[in-house]
């Protein structure tokens, strides 16, 4: 069943007509990732795209390799979700040789080349952490003195936790009240969160402000936080990105404050996209996957009907 | 026969390890063109003055010359480039590399910096050759019994070019053939000019070959005496610092007699028990109070054999019987159950443990029959520990040393403790006095001849064929990896009989493989 | 005194305290905070205590001159199943739920743990590669029990392991200290240490004695998953889910380390269990000095490195036998000459 | 080394004996790569054995100079996170503007000090291999992200050259530069081990160290030795990883000491130390290599399936392996 015809000719494509799509994704390293997966699965389905799934494990060599084997596979679609923005043309330059278009999701690459993909699809994680950072600077517009902000980090070098960083503290930057006082690696997990979060109180006596690169760590400092005897969302402002199910819970249980989405549901559109590139027709370089943000009463009205 | 001017000389040696003085101002010299042997009992500080010499440990006071300096080397690397060649006590070789390798690594010949496979593998065999071994050189050396890699470490030492060789009981597990061999090459080495320093305890070895002796006694130098100023009773008196009444005791004690044992069910009887590629099938009873010696010369087969009957290998032909009732040995454990105890030969690869206590050490085949549940009460422990410490006098007395840090003889005594404790229905001593200074020797001799008198069984190994002859009631004899005979130990056996019988012994090489 | 095993150790534990307490003078201190301890110092005994169970573990299995690297992976797979049970459950706050699910994810531990212990002394593999095996296959195995998800779960009695209290202290203290002083009653009181050490130091010669060697490395292995299990609990009661990615992540090479610096050799014989939980103590403290120092996660590694570095030279004999002689200008004292080599110097 | 008579039989039946862990590696791994052409079609595509050497060339000069540590009986867990230091460095030089050659001999000399200076302290303080190399490993990790917490792109025209130029047939078959360099690596160590002195102390060493001391050879300096070519392994490693990826990440080769044991323990090296082959290192390289290749090409498993079939292909190999050897023995 996996073998895709091989008649000679390079364009390949099954011989049922089939597209036949080779998606490597960064590994299952968070819930968001797993419904990431997930939903491209079902967007295959659903679509008739034959998928060939390869999970990396985090690691950017097994990505290349799997390309690579895309490649001798002649698969028609290849679609990734780079580990690291950097060190992808050799690899790129050769599906391109190939004549296999390809897409990337959820992250992009750094090419200077952009002819070596066809677009990108996904999330601007400059844009979570603005996001975040400019709902902050509304809050805290009459605060008056300091307002302290703690801030727990993703994986140290991963794109995600530098993108967030920087677009939180560029919008933050627009009110020098607001200022991060601490600011640790969590590792994007509730333990990780909760571990940092417990020495931030220790070390701080005034925070007023906990901003969590995803909503894990932001639910593992909850729990720091209430046994500091704290209460989080009012003693502390909570604001997180992500949105999983979880953490739509904390924000409608007025535990968090705000969260900026960051959707992994990625498949249908994927799917669209293929479909387009195979057909030969143009596509946009650049697809933003259509987000938002919560406050606590959105989230409310958001939570029954979230699917992951 | 000697220089006038020695070409080692050490002066004023001191070394202490904690808590443990192990040499106490001690002055040594070697000359040109002599063999020197060095004597003392267990731990009397012998090998450590050798290790002092060449560097693997540092001096705390004293100085070495050798030659015209006065040298303190850093390991034996320097030592052994500046002409001092080592054979250090107990077999110190890379096991998982061939003969030929071991002899050469460090000063393979070269080409371009390129070791010449060919040369090596040549000049290996002719050297051992020298020795009268002939063996594949490119065997790993751990396929080799422990004799055979002590030859290979003789064969590495005398091929150095050196101004001074040392050899630090070489012949602790060889027999008379190797000794005989060795000590050949050792006289002409000798007339070449080369120092010779010689550590055995074997009396007749020293007046076979030495010019000079000198004593030590608890880490103190005793004396220096030209070998025909010494006689050997006076030597072990010098040695132990008593006469040794022990000794001539047991030299008088008359042959072993064969008691009317034949008669009953012997304790363990094998019959055709073998292993292919180790050992030709064959049969033997052993019975309770009686002691079966196992006669042959190097890599004939005695501790294969040895190792069938404690199930360490197990055997794939032959029934085995104990008290009559047929069962298999398959493991130590098993035989350790039916109350089977065995000392190894190679107390460093299988005997000791060398990061646990004597005391440990001691108690741990007790302690393995009786499970890990029932540990040995502490009381119980000091007891049996305190009793063996002093009947086999090792030194130093605590039980509580790490037993690596003790002299090679006294690791003996512990693994012989070890096997003791248990009190064995058979007990296989495989070589069990090598290394073992002469006045614990007979202890070790009276005590295996008082506990078969008290029923138990023994199955004794040794080289030192005389020895065999002294203890056993039956002497079984191997060659070439067969058993090819059995004979009682009465008046008509002697040590010349066993080696003609060993000699013309029935070869039916073919059929043992 | 200094000759003291431990002194080192727990010297270079002092020091980090002392270095933490100057730059935050709160750093030692210790309130109650509804009925309960609350400080740094309390933090970090709760937090090791994982640690410290896993080192147990691996004490014993270094200490046969093994090594266990699925460790993180059977922390991972237990706290999945337990979370798993739990979270199917009508009512999670139920004993008998949370202890039919301690006892399911501890057995599938224990099998786990013999299949180490099968791999390693029956077929003979190479320790790290035996337990490489369930390391990677492992993690697979507790996401598939999670589906890739995190379970989150709401049980009081579950969350009790991770975050309870027991005479004002976290009771994942209590459960670490318990099981250090079973496992050392295990093997201290009965001849089990002596017989895993020897093992460990000569595996010939303890077979010859008379030893099981098989089936105490068997053994071994077992008693580490068995900890290990135990770890995982608390990981996941620690934050009320279970994520079987994350959970227990690199915990071996910490375990690893523990035992180390404890004083066990990775070459197997001799083991020091309190060496070991003293080791988990310091690089928790480690862990937490960089939080509390606000070291930036970008230098963490290199501080890291640099304290690691430190705490191995302080306690090597050979370096501070060589710092002495620098200082003293001359060579060194006749009674603390420096031994070349530690092992097997037989006469 | 191969024996000169082949009469006697004892001796024809030994010399192989002590290759036979290396060649039943190497039938497995045909066994494993026949399994994969008969389940996937364009797995016998050449360019599929091609890629597994272009794809793993980094991790297999790594495995080389862990292969000199582990035949001491040492262990060496800073490999990933020199390979990763290497490339970073690299990469952030050529962005400072320096020349592609001072680059190279910069990055190239990183990794061989830091041996160095685990070696001497492994060997002059008697600390164990495990935490100085674990230190190490934090050390080069903690450098990458101070030098850079995001990723840094390499487009110096030396690196694009050696990264893309591609050597091969007409029908467009081809490896990379880097698999050369490889290959070059693999047989120069091959011969260090096989023809040098020092190759040789290296075994005697692993063998048993306090004999090694005691008959003369200089353990000291042999020891310092493996842990610098490791590390100088690994800087050329990382060289080649940044060929392979144009760039220098903070998190690159996370977890890959791992890989890098498990790939020379697989070719039949022992962690005790004393025995091994460089060869037998190629194979283990290659069998992590065609495991991954049959997973991606699957393409059917979820992530952790994926896990769950990577650690049972491991299992049955070394099964298969271990069983196999045992006969011979
Ligand atoms: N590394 C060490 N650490 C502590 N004590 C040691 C060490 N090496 C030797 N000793 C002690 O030094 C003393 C002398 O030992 P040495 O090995 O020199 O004796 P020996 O004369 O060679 O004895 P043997 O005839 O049994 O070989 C012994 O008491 C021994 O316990
Ligand atoms: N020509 C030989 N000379 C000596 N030993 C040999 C020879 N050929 C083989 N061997 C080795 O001898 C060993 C068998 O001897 P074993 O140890 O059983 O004999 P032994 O009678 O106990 O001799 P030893 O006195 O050496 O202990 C085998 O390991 C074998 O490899
Ligand atoms: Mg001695
Ligand atoms: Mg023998």
């Amino acid at each position: 069943a996996c073998g895709n015809s091989d008649t000679g000719t390079d364009e390949g494509g099954s011989g049922d007509g089939k597209i036949v799509m080779g998606f490597s994704q960064v590994g299952a390293e968070s819930g968001w990732r797993t419904a990431n997966t997930n939903s491209i699965k079902e967007a295959a389905a659903e679509a008739g795209i034959e998928l060939k799934f390869d999970d990396a494990q985090q690691k950017q060599e097994n990505q290349i390799k799997a390309i690579r084997n895309y490649i001798q596979q002649k698969v028609d679609v290849i679609a990734f979700s780079p580990v690291v923005e950097s060190g992808w043309d050799t690899v790129l330059k050769e599906a391109k040789d190939a004549g296999i278009p390809v897409i990337l999701t959820d992250r992009a690459v750094d090419s200077a080349d952009k002819s070596l993909y066809k677009t990108f699809l996904g999330s601007d994680f400059v844009k979570e952490g603005r996001l975040s950072g400019e709902w902050l600077v509304e809050q805290m517009k009459s605060a008056t003195g300091d307002v302290n902000i703690v801030e727990l980090q993703g994986t140290t070098g991963s794109a995600p936790a530098n993108d967030r960083k920087k677009g939180f503290g560029e919008a933050i930057a627009a009110d020098p009240k607001l200022k991060v006082i601490a600011s640790q690696s969590g590792d994007f997990t509730r333990a990780g969160g909760k571990q940092v979060m417990e020495q931030f109180l220790k070390a701080h006596p005034k925070i007023d402000v906990l901003f969590a690169h995803n909503d894990d760590m932001g639910l593992g400092a909850l729990e720091a936080i209430t046994a500091a005897g704290k209460e989080p969302g009012k003693d502390i402002i909570i604001i997180t990105i992500d949105a999983v199910k979880d953490g739509m819970q904390a924000l409608a249980d007025g535990k968090f404050n705000f969260i900026a989405e960051c959707s992994p549901l990625l498949g249908p559109q994927l799917m669209e996209l293929a479909k387009k590139v195979h057909a030969g027709e143009e596509v946009p370089p650049r697809i933003e996957t259509e987000e938002t943000t919560f406050t606590q009463e959105q989230a409310k009205e958001a939570l029954p009907n979230r699917k992951y | 026969m000697t220089d006038s001017r020695p070409v080692l000389t050490m002066t004023g040696i001191s070394k202490s390890f904690p808590g443990v003085r192990a040499l106490h101002n001690v002055d040594f010299r070697l000359f040109p063109g002599e063999v020197h042997a060095l004597m003392g009992e267990n731990g009397a500080g012998k090998s450590t003055l050798i290790k002092v010499l060449t560097g693997v440990y540092g001096i705390d006071e004293g100085t070495i010359t050798l030659g015209d300096e006065q040298v303190a080397f850093s390991g034996p690397m320097q030592a052994s480039a500046a002409g001092v060649s080592t054979v250090y006590q107990e077999v110190n070789l890379c096991p998982n590399l061939s003969v030929a390798e071991n002899i050469f690594i460090g000063r393979e010949p070269r080409l371009f910096g390129a070791v010449r496979w060919g040369e090596v593998r040549r000049r290996a065999r002719k050297l051992l050759t020298r020795l009268d071994l002939d063996i594949d050189v490119t065997a790993p050396v751990a396929s080799y019994s422990l004799a055979v890699q002590q030859m290979v470490a003789i064969a590495r030492a005398i091929d150095v070019q050196a101004r001074v060789l040392i050899l630090d009981e070489p012949t602790s597990s060889l027999d008379a053939g190797e000794v005989a061999q060795l000590f050949r090459v050792m006289r002409q080495l000798r007339d070449e000019g080369i120092a010779i320093l010689f550590v055995t305890h074997f009396l007749d070895q020293v007046y076979g070959i030495a010019d000079r002796i000198t004593v030590l006694r608890n880490g103190t130098l005793v004396g220096e005496y030209p070998i025909a100023e010494l006689p050997q009773l006076a030597l072990v008196e010098k040695m132990i610092g008593k006469e040794l009444d022990v000794l001539e005791r047991l030299e008088e004690q008359p042959r072993r007699e064969l008691a009317a044992l034949e008669g009953g069910t012997p304790f363990v009887a094998v019959s055709e028990l073998g292993r292919k590629g180790a050992i030709a099938p064959f049969s033997l009873t052993i019975h309770a109070g009686e002691v079966v010696g196992l006669a042959g010369l190097l890599g004939s087969g005695r501790t294969e054999a040895a190792r069938l009957f404690f199930g360490a290998d197990r055997a794939d032909r032959g029934e085995v019987a104990v008290n009559g009732k047929p069962t298999s040995l398959r493991n130590p454990v098993q035989a350790i159950e039916y109350g089977i105890g065995f000392c190894s030969e190679n107390r460093r690869a299988e005997g000791i443990i060398p990061d646990l206590s004597v005391r440990e050490n001691m108690i741990l085949a007790m302690q393995a029959a009786r499970g890990w549940l029932r540990p040995i009460p502490r009381r119980r422990q000091d007891e049996l520990v305190e009793q063996y410490i002093k009947a086999l006098s090792i030194r130093p007395a605590n039980p509580d040393v790490p037993v690596r840090n003790l002299s090679g003889g006294n690791q003996q005594k512990v693994l012989l403790a070890r096997w003791l404790i248990t009190e064995p229905r058979l007990l296989i001593l495989d070589e069990p006095t090598r290394g073992i200074d002469i006045g614990a020797k007979a202890e070790i001799q009276k005590l295996v001849v008082q506990l078969s008198d008290g029923g138990m069984a023994v199955l004794f190994i040794s080289a030192e064929l005389e020895e065999v002859l002294r203890l056993s009631h039956k002497v079984a004899v191997m060659r070439d990896r067969e058993m090819v005979a059995q004979l009682d130990n009465d008046d008509t056996v002697d040590a010349e009989r066993v080696m003609q019988t060993i000699a013309s012994g029935s070869t039916r090489k073919e059929a043992s493989q | 005194m200094a000759s003291h095993r431990l002194f080192w150790p727990v010297a270079v534990l002092v020091v980090m305290l002392a270095v933490n307490t100057i730059y935050r003078p709160g750093f030692l201190a210790v309130e109650v905070n509804n009925g309960h301890l609350y400080g740094t110092p309390i933090d970090i005994l709760r937090l090791s205590a994982p640690l410290i169970l896993v080192g147990l573990g691996m004490t014993l299995v270094i200490s046969t001159g093994g090594i266990d690297l699925s460790v993180g992976s059977i922390c991972a797979i237990s706290g999945a199943i337990a979370c798993l049970h739990i979270s199917q459950a009508p009512d999670q706050n139920s004993l008998v739920t949370v202890f039919t699910a301690l006892a399911m994810a501890l057995g599938a531990a224990l099998v786990l743990g013999a299949w180490n212990g099968v791999l390693v002394s029956v077929i003979g593999i190479q320790p790290i590669i035996a337990t490489l095996i369930l390391m990677v296959a492992g993690r697979g195995l507790a996401q598939l029990v999670t589906e890739g998800q995190i379970i989150t779960i709401n049980s009081g009695p579950y969350r009790a392991i991770g975050l309870g209290h027991l005479l004002t202290l976290p009771l994942a203290i209590f459960i670490a200290l318990g099981a250090a002083l079973l496992v050392a009653a295990l093997t201290r009181r009965t001849a089990l240490g002596m017989i895993i050490e020897s093992v460990g130091g000569n595996r010939e010669a303890s077979r010859l004695a008379g030893i099981r060697s098989a089936r105490m490395v068997f053994l071994v292995y077992v008693v580490s998953a068995a900890c290990a299990a135990v770890a995982g609990f608390m990981m996941t009661a620690n934050v009320s889910s279970a994520d079987g990615n994350n959970a227990g992540l690199w915990v071996e090479l910490d375990a690893i380390l523990a035992v180390v610096i404890g004083g066990t050799s990775l070459a197997g014989g001799r083991f020091y269990l309190s060496g070991t939980i003293l080791g988990a103590l310091i690089i928790q403290t480690l862990t937490t000095t960089v939080y509390a120092m606000n070291i930036s996660p970008q230098t963490a590694l290199l501080f890291k490195a640099v304290v690691v570095i430190a705490v191995c030279l302080i306690q090597a004999p050979e370096f501070r036998a060589k710092l002495g002689r620098r200082r003293r200008g001359g060579p060194a004292s006749p009674t603390s000459t420096p031994q070349p080599q530690k092992e097997e110097v037989t006469a | 080394m191969t024996t000169t008579s082949l009469t006697t039989g004892p001796r024809w039946a030994r010399l192989p004996r002590r290759h036979v862990p290396v060649l039943v590696t190497l039938a497995l791994l045909l066994v494993m790569y026949g399994i994969g052409v008969s389940q996937y079609r364009a797995f016998s595509n050449i360019q599929v054995i091609f890629n597994v050497f272009i794809d793993n060339g980094f991790l297999l000069v790594v495995a080389v100079g862990m292969t000199f540590v582990i035949l001491t009986g040492g262990i060496d867990l800073s490999v990933g996170s020199v390979v990763a230091m290497t490339a970073m460095v690299s990469a952030w030089l050529l962005e400072s503007g320096l020349p592609a050659l001072p680059v190279l001999i910069i990055a190239l000399l990183i990794g061989p000090t830091l041996g160095f200076l685990m070696g001497c302290a492994i060997h002059f303080f008697d600390i164990q291999p495990f935490i100085v190399t674990l230190a190490g490993m934090f050390f080069a990790r903690g450098m990458c992200t101070f030098i850079s917490d995001s990723s840094i792109r390499i487009t110096d025209g030396f690196w694009t050259t050696m990264a893309q130029y591609r050597i091969g047939d007409p029908r467009g078959n081809f490896v990379s530069v880097s698999v050369l360099i490889a290959f070059a690596v693999v047989l120069i160590a091959a011969y260090v081990l096989a023809y040098t002195r020092l190759g040789r102390n290296v075994y005697a060493i692993g063998g048993n160290p306090q004999s090694a001391l005691l008959m003369g050879l200089p353990v000291g300096r042999t020891r310092i030795a493996v842990y610098t070519i490791s590390g100088l392994c690994s800087a050329i490693g990382g060289i080649l990883l940044s060929f392979y990826t144009l760039s220098g990440a903070p998190l690159i080769a996370v977890g890959m000491e791992l890989d890098v044991i498990a790939a020379v323990v697989i070719g039949g090296t022992v962690l005790t130390g004393g025995s091994g082959y460089v060869f037998g290192t190629v194979l283990g390289v290659l069998v992590l290599g065609v495991i991954q290749t049959l997973i991606t090409f699957d393409g059917s498993l979820n992530s952790w399936w994926t896990k769950i079939v990577i650690g049972g292909l491991l299992f049955a190999f070394i099964l298969f392996q271990r069983l196999i050897g045992i006969r011979y023995k």
